[in-house]
């Protein structure tokens, strides 16, 4: 593989399934939080929320990543506070990179995992509180393991799309090799360019053959899992 | 332990008022389908909060319309049997079975290798739930509800998929849970043949009200709520103790009425009984018969008549103290000249009475 | 050191060449990160950690001068680029392109591609050649405007426009578009890249590469890429 | 139109192999939980494709594993009352009920008003299931399954979670339905009540396999069979007439063994009965009993003795050609001297015969 | 409003409704089909036809859109052969806009209904098959109903998503004021101007409330399904 691929390309590709995963996994917890918030409880400011988490998709990705620049960005108010406190950057880092393919992924993951959770028959989880499972308890011993298809589902939407992410991601973070610089951006960038499309096509390749191979894992594990429960 | 519930609901076309009182030992919730035999025990479970007032277990307020109090399910101990089994379908069945003990730590409980056993799911236990049985599926939520220990027991028509043979295995377990447990049982049933030989107590429900509650032998053995269970099911409980085992398969008891001779119960001498006598089983005779096959024949004298269906007469008798119930149609009624205060006999066949209807416990 | 070059994506191939030879020649790292001007004159306004601008139009390098963000005397307008009309495919006809030139008859009701001709520098100038020469109103019903230069191509090579205004480097490269005929100069004004260091950039690797971007072997990869050198 | 079936098919741990022939009537599957009746229905409901054999109804292949031919479950014409009651959650009951007649058109079928009303359901017509209760769910599965006008029904447990008076409405019309259409019905049910009354053949079934199977007269008098129904429940089913309405509310029957009189029976006189007689409701007397409350007394002769249980003896009786069971003790066998050949006398109490132990129809 | 808005944005707001109303109903029914086939059918190529749907996720849109131009534009094959036979052009039309939005949108809707179809008990399914309705009356009578809540969060996000696209759209059938500028494209153009944030802003606003009283909208419809169903 090395061979034909350039070490920056090489590293684009290393990037981005970082960034794609990290992007994932750290997005997870708020995104089963706020998919359980959105199917069961009724709040004011549901809508709100709803909305909110809807946001990255209706709005043209290089306004998300401007949005985010203004925010989490070196100057931006969130951003000086994290670093400040927190010693957390994202302005220009891989972690921005991730940051943005996690927000413009997050309607996506939740609405996956929100749609599990309304499938969730309340009965069992009726059963497991009547033999004494707290709320968290039959969260974490009934609902989640449920919801699993549905979290899974929603992780491999979530990894195709930060795999993809472009727009919000060179607007918010750049394009800096080795830095920021995920598949997608060095995709653009080479479509900027006279004669770079065998390039560009080449890692596109890529790109979907990763995206693909994520896809693969998903189906088989969910099938494993449906197997377990349905059958014997 | 005492459980004390006075609630009021409304559903739309449907309210339930309900008030009783069920104390240590076996409840039986008996009235017909849609009558809102669920919808109470949901109350209890907290799976429900009725519209007004108030349920109490052992002095501790489960829930109070007035005050807003309202404990959560997990918090009130309770083993339930759904009337659907609502097995978890992620887990094995012995996932199933310890799930609720998991959450019961330092409640010591029934041992649960003694209980698969009982159930007969030994085999089942490596399984997911999805392709059970009807039966099965049953009585791995039983196992699930007696194994978390609980201090409440709410029972919805947890034998009703089940054979005979299996029933039979599982019925004296519950009765010593009831026994030895002293945790107050609600138990919703349509069989009265189950309920007779439960429960200790008995609340009998129409359209969501309460019509009778009481103490199981007056309810059943009462002429006027007769005709709620089903004639067929009319019968007194008496109190009995065994007092040998006799060389050819039969059990000598001793009641107040003079012994009874019933096929094989499994209990040392000395053990007390309940007995149901069906008063459709009972037999009445002006002199004692001679060169018949029944092995029980009482001296009883009759308490009073009462008229009952289209064509029968109860009978209440009284035998040494102990309350009896013949059934008989007003034909032969008025061909033997019954009247108040006459003597004669009784006559029961040994194989009459139920296997079903000796449960060990004395009457309440 | 590194040296963090933040610069037009149109720049693409010459800046790569020619950052690997500095590089080869001293030892020093750079870093090019490609984008349109716009998005990486906001992020150095923001804060970006780059030390080098070089951007499509005077605009947005003028955007991040009144930030103060460019170094006092380090700006220079590197580069010019000449605008062109392009047709499909290889060996198509010239077209003599003057005032009231009869583009809307070439067209012959379909698609002259350009880029966005309100905000993207390659269809602002393509808007004002137009004007100049008149024949603006003839065609702006027909023009699709695409969100930047090489799309713009792109429409062209495949056919799915006859015509379309680009840059010369550009067309130059794509084998599937004739050059058809250049715009006249002074029918739009002059198309400039200018550089920048900026103020963050505190290495003499950064002022260096910054002097080489104008000095010969630089210019002379420019050229080649089809940029005029301005200086 | 018969039905007849001959499957095999393993699951892990659980193999089916099952042939017999359910001929026009009411075919009881019974057996225990696990035992595989589900499994056999789903088979003939085409829900599962079992692994090998052929199930074909009224010269219609259903499926034919050596000719790979597998109808579809909706080119069965199949009327299916699930074990649990599987109603659709977005219709109204209303609609629930019509769904399978919309499928049918062609077929004439039974009244929708009639099975609402006998269902007692009306009230929950424009409710959707979702908040029903256990049985009123039950009741419109049942509704929805014979009011798709099958060819072939299919009842997994139909009655289980009914209450008694429900149940009684309902019995009468699964007779009619199985005596006055013809089409053959399989029935799934632990009660062995309910099969006895209800089915005309009789298939048991453990652990997958056929271990008896015939019309339910013989498998339910036969002492061989007697145990795997229940010692309970074995008895005799003979063939009565009415004969007259009495005025006291009583019905005489004639049979072969002479009159028996029973609390009313809602019947026509000249009416064919089924009556079934359980063998412990049976009394034998060596004399002709008099002054008791039994009405009815039969002169029987004494085809064999089967000892039975650990105490329990069985003896078949012949009276006037009717063969009739009666299950007495071991000693009472002894001291009334019993052997086959002798004459005496069966005391019955006009109460025993339960009302569901009278079913309409002749025994097959 | 339209004081406050050109003509010409405007009719960005309208284009935007229209091409997005369009990808959706259009996409919907091939959108179910795909979801049941991944949800309920195993047939050799499953996994292709899931890495295809998903494709348009793990693609930078510009991809997306040189390759519809490569296929559906005049030229391409696909293209050709719409236009001969059927007279339908894409190329340079609203039509070409939403149908980008449909692709890019499809990922989305497919995954949300093929959830949704998971959830679905087959026992139903089961059951009205041996009351006589063949598969396509099973279909329509059962699943269908059932899944409603599905499709309606499918659709809403596809809408979401149709209201943002932009990168496949410009690359595929460009900026033609009054034909295929949508308001991501009109954004975007204000975005490349120095000082143009504030127009920019004025649309995104536009954008967020047309999608949120969509999100409203299917949140209203899915809890009266659900109020039906679940309750007397
Ligand atoms: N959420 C609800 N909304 C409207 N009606 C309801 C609701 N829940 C229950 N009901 C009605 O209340 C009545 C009592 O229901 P419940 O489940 O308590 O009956 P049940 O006694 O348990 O009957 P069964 O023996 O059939 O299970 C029924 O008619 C039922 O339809
Ligand atoms: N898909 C399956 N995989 C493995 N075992 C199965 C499967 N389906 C059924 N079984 C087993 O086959 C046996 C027969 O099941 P079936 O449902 O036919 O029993 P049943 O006679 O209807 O019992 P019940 O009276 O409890 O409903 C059971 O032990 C069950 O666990
Ligand atoms: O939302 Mo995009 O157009 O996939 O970056
Ligand atoms: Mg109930
Ligand atoms: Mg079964």
């Amino acid at each position: 593989m090395t061979d034909w691929l350039t070490p920056a390309e090489w590293q684009a590709v290393r990037l981005s399934v970082k960034v794609s995963l990290w992007a994932v996994a750290a997005s997870l917890p708020l995104g089963v939080l706020v998919a359980y918030a959105l199917a069961r409880w009724r709040f004011p400011g549901h809508g709100l929320l709803n909305g909110l988490v809807h946001l990255p998709l209706v709005l043209p990705p290089v306004v998300t990543g401007y949005l985010l620049l203004l925010t989490f960005g070196r100057r931006g108010t969130v951003g000086q506070f994290l670093d400040q406190w927190f010693g957390i950057t994202f302005a220009f880092r891989w972690t921005g990179a991730a940051l943005a393919a996690a927000i413009m992924a997050f309607p996506l993951m939740v609405r996956a995992i929100r749609l599990a959770i309304e499938a969730v028959d309340p009965k069992l989880e009726q059963a497991a509180s009547t033999l004494g499972a707290s709320r968290v308890w039959v969260f974490l011993t009934v609902t989640l393991p449920l919801i699993l298809p549905g979290i899974l589902a929603g992780m491999v939407l979530a990894f195709a799309k930060a795999m993809g992410e472009f727009g919000a991601t060179i607007t918010f973070v750049s394009n800096i090799p080795g830095q920021t610089q995920t598949l997608p951006s060095a995709i653009y960038a080479f479509l900027q360019v006279p004669g770079g499309e065998g390039a560009a096509a080449r890692l596109v390749m890529i790109a979907i053959v990763i995206a693909m191979a994520a896809l693969f894992l998903s189906e088989w594990i969910a099938r494993a899992v449906a197997r377990r429960i349905g059958g014997g | 332990m005492m459980l004390s519930l006075a609630i009021r609901h409304r559903f739309a076309g449907f309210t339930l008022d309900a008030a009783f009182d069920a104390p240590a030992g076996l409840t039986a919730l008996f009235g017909q389908s849609g009558s809102g035999k669920t919808t109470i025990i949901n109350a209890v479970a907290g799976l429900m909060r009725p519209d007004q007032g108030r349920i109490e277990a052992g002095g501790l307020v489960l829930s109070d319309s007035t005050t807003g109090r309202f404990l959560p399910p997990h918090r009130r101990s309770l083993g339930y049997v759904f009337q659907e089994a609502r097995l978890f379908p992620h887990l094995t069945v012995r996932q199933n079975l310890l799930y609720g003990r998991w959450f019961a730590r330092g409640r010591q409980g029934a041992e649960m290798a003694r209980i698969v056993e009982m159930l007969g799911i030994g085999p089942l236990l490596l399984r997911r739930p999805g392709a059970l049985s009807g039966g099965e599926r049953q009585r791995v939520a039983l196992g699930r509800a007696i194994l978390s220990n609980p201090r409440i027991l709410l029972m919805d028509e947890p034998l009703a998929a089940l054979d005979e043979a299996r029933k039979a295995e599982i019925l004296p377990y519950l009765e010593r849970l009831r026994d030895e447990t002293g945790l107050p049982i609600l138990y919703v049933s349509h069989s009265p043949a189950e309920v007779a030989r439960l429960a200790t107590t008995v609340v009998l429900i129409d359209a969501g009200r309460v019509t009778a509650a009481g103490p199981a032998g007056a309810i059943l053995s009462d002429p006027a709520t007769a005709p709620l269970l089903g004639l067929r099911e009319a019968g007194a409980i008496i109190s009995a103790r065994v007092e040998a085992q006799e060389g050819d398969g039969l059990t000598r008891l001793g009641t107040a009425a003079g012994p009874v001779w019933l096929p094989q119960v499994d209990a040392a001498p000395g053990t007390a009984l309940r007995l149901r006598i069906l008063a459709q089983d009972v037999m009445l005779a002006r002199t004692r018969p001679e060169g018949i096959s029944a092995l029980n024949v009482l001296a009883v004298t009759i308490r009073d008549l009462t008229p009952i269906g289209d064509s029968g007469m109860l009978v209440r008798l009284e035998a040494g103290g102990e309350a009896l119930l013949a059934r008989i149609t007003r034909r032969s009624a008025t061909a033997l000249g019954l009247a108040p205060g006459q003597s004669l006999y009784a006559v029961l066949k040994a194989v009459s009475v139920a296997p079903g209807s000796v449960g060990i416990g004395s009457v309440s | 050191d590194e040296v963090v070059v933040f610069a037009a994506a149109s720049l693409k191939n010459a800046l790569d060449e020619i950052a690997a030879e500095w590089s080869a020649e001293t030892g020093h790292e750079v870093t090019l990160s490609y984008a349109g001007s716009n998005a990486l004159a906001k992020q150095i306004i923001e804060g970006a950690p780059a030390d080098l601008f070089i951007s499509a139009n005077v605009e947005w390098m003028d955007a991040v001068d009144q930030e103060g963000m460019v170094a006092e005397g380090a700006r220079t307008d590197l580069l010019g680029n000449r605008l062109v009309l392009i047709a499909h495919g290889q060996g198509a006809e010239p077209v003599e392109i003057g005032p009231g030139f009869p583009l809307d008859q070439l067209l012959d009701g379909e698609k002259l591609a350009m880029a966005l001709v309100d905000s993207v520098p390659a269809g602002q100038y393509g808007k004002a050649a137009l004007e100049t020469l008149g024949v603006w109103q003839a065609v702006e019903a027909d023009v699709a405007q695409s969100d930047n230069v090489r799309a713009a191509l792109t429409l062209v090579s495949t056919g799915e426009a006859p015509y379309g205004i680009v840059y010369a480097t550009d067309a130059a490269a794509e084998d599937n578009v004739t050059i058809v005929g250049d715009f006249p100069a002074d029918s739009y004004p002059e198309i400039t890249y200018p550089a920048g260091l900026l103020t963050g950039a505190a290495d003499q690797a950064d002022r260096d590469f910054y002097e080489a971007l104008s000095g010969e072997s630089a210019g002379a990869i420019f050229q080649a890429h089809g940029f005029t050198v301005l200086n």
